[in-house]
């Protein structure tokens, strides 16, 4: 095996993003020198996104255990009993990064890789919402003019991939903040409906067993800035290409409906969608849950360029594409239906009993990798925390700081808000009603709703989470976040079950940051433990951060529920005249980050109440009953510009007014 | 005074609906088909003014809004 | 009502035959889904659904590349003897370019994908498709698309006035006609002369229940049992 | 050998594409633009053959899959 030390070893790892400790450490896994396929191996393996490095010492401790969670964190998605037979699949990813570059392929690779995570546990994606941060749209800026384009190309993008898949997208969260001008936010979120004793897992057992490529074939996408064509790696082989991704919601389709067709057989071990790191982490992966080795002949990979080298095909990721362990001889068959679906289908390696993997490039091993040390050892960073001194200062501001201003004044100024308005320039670009499941649409306010044609129930949906709550207070800001998306799927009647998550912080190597992450992970642990929400699934995205601006704290929750009755689903805005009109909860004068303070006085400041999860479930429950009883016409939780925006909202989408008496 | 811009993908950019209307020909039997790269042109009717200032012109239309420079590379053809 | 034998089109990248399939099904017919390298279609077909979708992922044009499929030779031949066959969305689109219906369907005049609940004036129900339904009636019916912007030529559309060939237009809810996509007089949906192959661009099977959001759809694919 | 194919809507025939172009060129300053028409550009790489050759059977393609000709015209380039 070509193995001799790489002459410019720091060049290497620093465009690896790789210290010298962990060349170290990697030496003494191998036992010898890396050549450059391992490193790529290590690099990607242990990069931030899929080690989670700085983040997997906060992360464990999340409540994952229910009654109803039928396979919590460590799978591609999370999987949940919804009752008669059926369960629900679903998960979050964020794509911010890739969006900034080029948001219409950016955020169309980030839908296309969650439906893919859905799938490839055997579920068909039903239903898909986005969470989607942007800056300052308004004005002339540079900026605003930026974040308009970003704006344009991310719900277009979003539309592209999702409408041609035939997944409805039923609603989402859409919210403009300044500290989003270097860093948008784009968290896709899909849910698939599967039979719960037909779930597939991401594993790779049986000695001897092939492994399988199926999909599009491979192309140097998103292969970092630079390019090795050669082994060494100087300068002038560096081909600068674009990094950006670009989907194929066409083949992903044909992808989506041969893998359905393979699950109805018994052909299939483990299954896999490569996504970040492409074949090395599908690989790795399915091997590390199996215990077991793998052999992979690179040379056998469908490649869309010539010249690709066993690196490039290692660490390339190039959309749609899968990786499948199935049983020995059942190979031709699986070849059979990819090729009516006009897919590529190569076996291009089997399952080994080394716990090693070993990749071959024409017959010559080109890399030999432990396969357990390099998930289980990879580094865990124990980065500084630091309490930032703005929480001070910012604690001390109150509601009564700031002039008077009339309440007409300041009902209008909310009311025209980027955060209130309806968004129906956006939610209309997106096929909400395909599958004929939809029972509440997009800009129907809190929760989406499908019904589930196999057993009659209707399951709810909401993605939630303040930035300006989290950032005057990071620990109840995401407990907010996690009773809010709750509150929602109760307001139609469903009871909330589980959530997945999509943390998406600054630079973790900044302490106040890093402290702000660990403060948010205890909120959603409290929050989740106190209401009976565990996490089934989630995903971190750290970074977040441009010339020294690291966003607000957005650890976007979204929530799950289900009501067993598809005909008791309860809308939000007002039904009829004359109706009554109920405030629940008790009312206290809190403006902590409020956005009658954003609004009218361009401030993010003040205190947050201490959240009371009694009251919480108890309004939950009492909603959730009245509603079985048939007591209640509609329902909408109070939350940002308060009653006076729920009402509002409420009348507007109903062409229906109400009268308010207030006694304070 | 006509100008013709095209645009067209980077070199080594997916291009899924070149490999549709590849796929296409292909199974319609015109077999001497190697690639096909499917790309937009447009043709911009403009006042008449000097070359050099309708071609710098251009380009700056291109840069800043009819192509896009992250995955895209264009040519301008001008027409008198 | 007698129960039919209806054929469901499906090509790579259609996405709409499931509903498609469950809405008929509501209606008491025998539903089939027939996969585009079909040579032929079943004998007993009494009704032939082209639905909804991206076949071929609307590249170059939508619906350029599906009418070349096996299954659509023998699509054409059975509606040149009389069959009755239905498109809906992409499936209007294929029936435009495979030459069974007029006109040509271009991207929307605002670029922008639309999808919401639209209100549909009925301009003629004396056909199979919608007979259940009265002239000047207003339907309430999901559109989705990003290319429904109807082009037809002057001459062909008085031919069309005249052969009673326009069935729906967009309006609002009074009736009046509404620009949604810059379709020509705002036309939703037509005919051919022999009023056997019908065409639209919204989607009638999404409007089949309330609790969905409405049940016009019911009217306008009941006509083709009666 | 290459062919390059340009396709368009036939005069007449409202263009939104170039319609929204060229109002966005407008209201970026640029007011020397009369009209604008956006059109597909193909480009087909194919096996040497004789030049009629090609060009016969790359019109055949464009009539029959590349445009619709009830509202597309098009233009054949064959390069060397």
């Amino acid at each position: 095996m070509a193995n001799e030390a790489l002459e410019n070893i720091e060049e290497v790892l620093s465009a690896h993003k790789l210290s010298y400790a962990d060349y170290e450490h990697m030496k003494q896994i191998l036992g010898r020198e890396p050549n450059l396929v391992e490193i790529g191996i290590f690099s990607a393996m242990w990069s931030e996104h899929c080690s989670y490095k700085s983040s997997k010492k906060y992360l464990n401790g999340f409540p994952t255990k229910a009654p109803w969670v039928i396979q919590g964190p460590g799978e591609n998605a999370g999987v949940i009993d919804i009752g008669g037979g059926m369960a629900a699949v679903f998960k979050m990813e964020s794509h911010n990064h890739p969006s900034y570059i080029e948001p219409f392929q950016g955020a169309a690779t980030g839908v296309g890789g969650i439906l893919r995570d859905i799938f490839t546990m055997g579920a068909r994606p039903v239903a898909n919402l986005n969470s989607l941060r942007f800056g300052d749209i308004e004005g002339n800026s540079d900026t605003a003019k930026y974040q308009r384009h970003l704006v344009k190309g991310v719900v277009e993008g979003i539309g592209s991939y999702g409408n041609c898949m035939g997944v409805p997208t039923i609603g989402g969260e859409m919210s403009f903040e300044s500290c989003y001008n270097g860093n948008i936010l784009v968290n896709a979120f899909s849910l698939g409906l599967a039979k719960s004793d037909e779930i597939f897992y991401g594993k790779a057992e049986g000695i001897g067993n092939p492994v399988i490529y199926v999909g599009s074939k491979t192309g140097r996408d998103g292969l970092g800035g630079a390019v090795m064509s050669s082994d060494s790696f100087t300068e002038e082989s560096k081909k600068l290409r674009p990094t950006v991704q670009v989907g194929d919601p066409f083949t992903e389709k044909l992808l989506l409906e041969a893998c359905l067709e393979l699950f109805k057989t018994d052909y299939v071990i483990g299954i896999q969608d490569m996504g970040a790191a492409g074949l090395t982490s599908s690989s790795f992966e399915m091997a590390g849950r199996s215990g077991s080795g793998m052999v992979m002949h690179l040379d056998k990979v469908p490649a869309r360029e010539e010249g690709m080298t066993p690196y490039e095909f290692m660490l390339s990721e190039s959309q749609e594409r899968m990786l499948i362990c199935a049983k020995k001889g059942t190979e031709d068959k699986i070849i059979e239906i990819f090729h009516k679906w006009d897919l590529d289908a190569s076996v291009i390696g089997e399952v080994t009993d080394t716990g090693r993997m070993e990749l071959f490039w024409y017959g010559e091993k080109v890399a030999d990798v432990p396969v357990d040390p390099v998930s289980e050892e990879a580094p865990i960073l124990d980065r500084p925390t630091k309490r930032p001194e703005y929480l001070d200062e910012i604690a001390k501001v109150g509601i009564d700081d700031f002039e008077k201003v009339s309440n007409q004044e300041a009902f209008e100024k909310l009311l025209s808000s980027n955060d209130i308005i309806d968004k129906a320039w956006v939610y209309e670009q997106y096929d909400s009603m395909v599958q004929t499941n939809t029972q509440k649409h997009p800009g129907s306010l809190d929760a989406s709703v499908i019904r589930v044609k196999e057993n009659g129930c209707a399951i709810a949906m909401s993605s939630d989470c303040n930035p300006r709550y989290c950032y005057i207070d990071p620990f109840v800001g995401a407990a907010y976040a996690v009773m809010e998306s709750g509150r929602n799927v109760a307001m139609s009647g469903a009871t909330p079950l589980a959530i997945t998550d999509c943390l998406n912080f600054g630079n973790p190597e900044n302490p106040e940051v890093m402290w702000q992450f660990a403060q948010s992970c205890e909120g959603i642990k409290e929050a989740c433990a106190n209401m009976e929400t565990p996490v089934v699934s989630g995903n971190v995205s750290l970074y977040n951060e441009t010339n020294g601006v690291s966003i607000y704290p957005t650890p976007a929750i979204a929530m799950v529920g289900v009501n067993d009755d598809e005909n008791r689903v309860l809308g939000s805005k007002f039904a009829k005249e004359g109706s009554k009109l109920l405030l629940l909860g008790d009312t206290t004068g809190e403006f902590g980050a409020s956005l009658y303070m954003k609004e009218l006085y361009n401030t993010v400041a003040g205190t947050l109440k201490e959240p009371d999860y009694t009251a919480e479930a108890r309004l939950w429950e009492f909603v959730i009953k009245a509603n079985k009883y048939g007591l209640l016409l509609s329902a909408k939780d109070v939350n940002i510009g308060g009653i006076a925006m729920a009402v509002a909202k409420m009348s507007a989408l109903s062409g229906i007014g109400a009268e308010i008496n207030t006694n304070f | 005074m006509k100008a013709i811009v095209n645009i067209y993908l980077k070199e080594g950019v997916l291009d899924p609906q070149g490999k549709a209307v590849h796929h296409a020909l292909d199974s319609l039997g015109f077999d001497s088909v190697k690639d096909v790269r499917v790309g937009k042109q447009i043709v911009l009717d403009l006042d008449a003014k000097n070359k050099e200032e309708i071609e710098k012109e251009v380009k700056q239309m291109s840069e800043t809004l009819l192509a896009n420079t992250v995955i895209e590379d264009y040519d301008i053809e001008i027409v008198e | 009502m007698k129960s039919l034998n209806v054929s469901i089109l499906q090509f790579p990248g259609t996405n709409c035959e499931y509903d498609t399939v469950y809405a008929f099904k509501r209606l008491g017919h025998n539903t089939n889904v027939i996969w585009h390298k079909e040579e032929s279609i079943p004998a007993d077909t009494d009704l032939v659904v082209v639905p909804g979708g991206f076949s071929y992922g609307d590249y170059l044009r939508c619906g350029s590349i599906a009418k070349f499929s096996p299954v659509m030779k023998s699509v054409i031949a059975y509606a040149n003897d009389g069959g009755r066959v239905l498109g809906i969305c992409n499936g209007f689109q294929i029936l435009t370019e495979a030459g069974l219906l007029p006109g040509a369907l271009k991207r929307n005049d605002n670029l922008h994908f639309i999808s919401r609940h639209q209100h549909l004036k009925v301009v003629n129900s004396n056909n199979d498709f919608l007979k259940k339904c009265k002239e000047g009636e207003v339907l309430y019916i999901p559109i989705a698309h990003h290319d429904g912007n109807y082009f037809v030529d002057d001459e062909t559309l008085s031919d069309m006035y005249d052969n009673a060939q326009v069935l729906l237009k967009y309006c609002d809810s009074e009736g009046n006609p509404m620009v949604v996509n810059g379709s020509v007089e705002q036309i939703a949906g037509v005919c051919n002369k022999d009023k056997n192959v019908f065409g639209l661009m919204p989607h009638p099977e999404r409007a089949m229940e309330s609790i969905l959001g409405s049940k016009d759809g019911i009217r306008m694919l009941e006509g083709f049992g009666i």
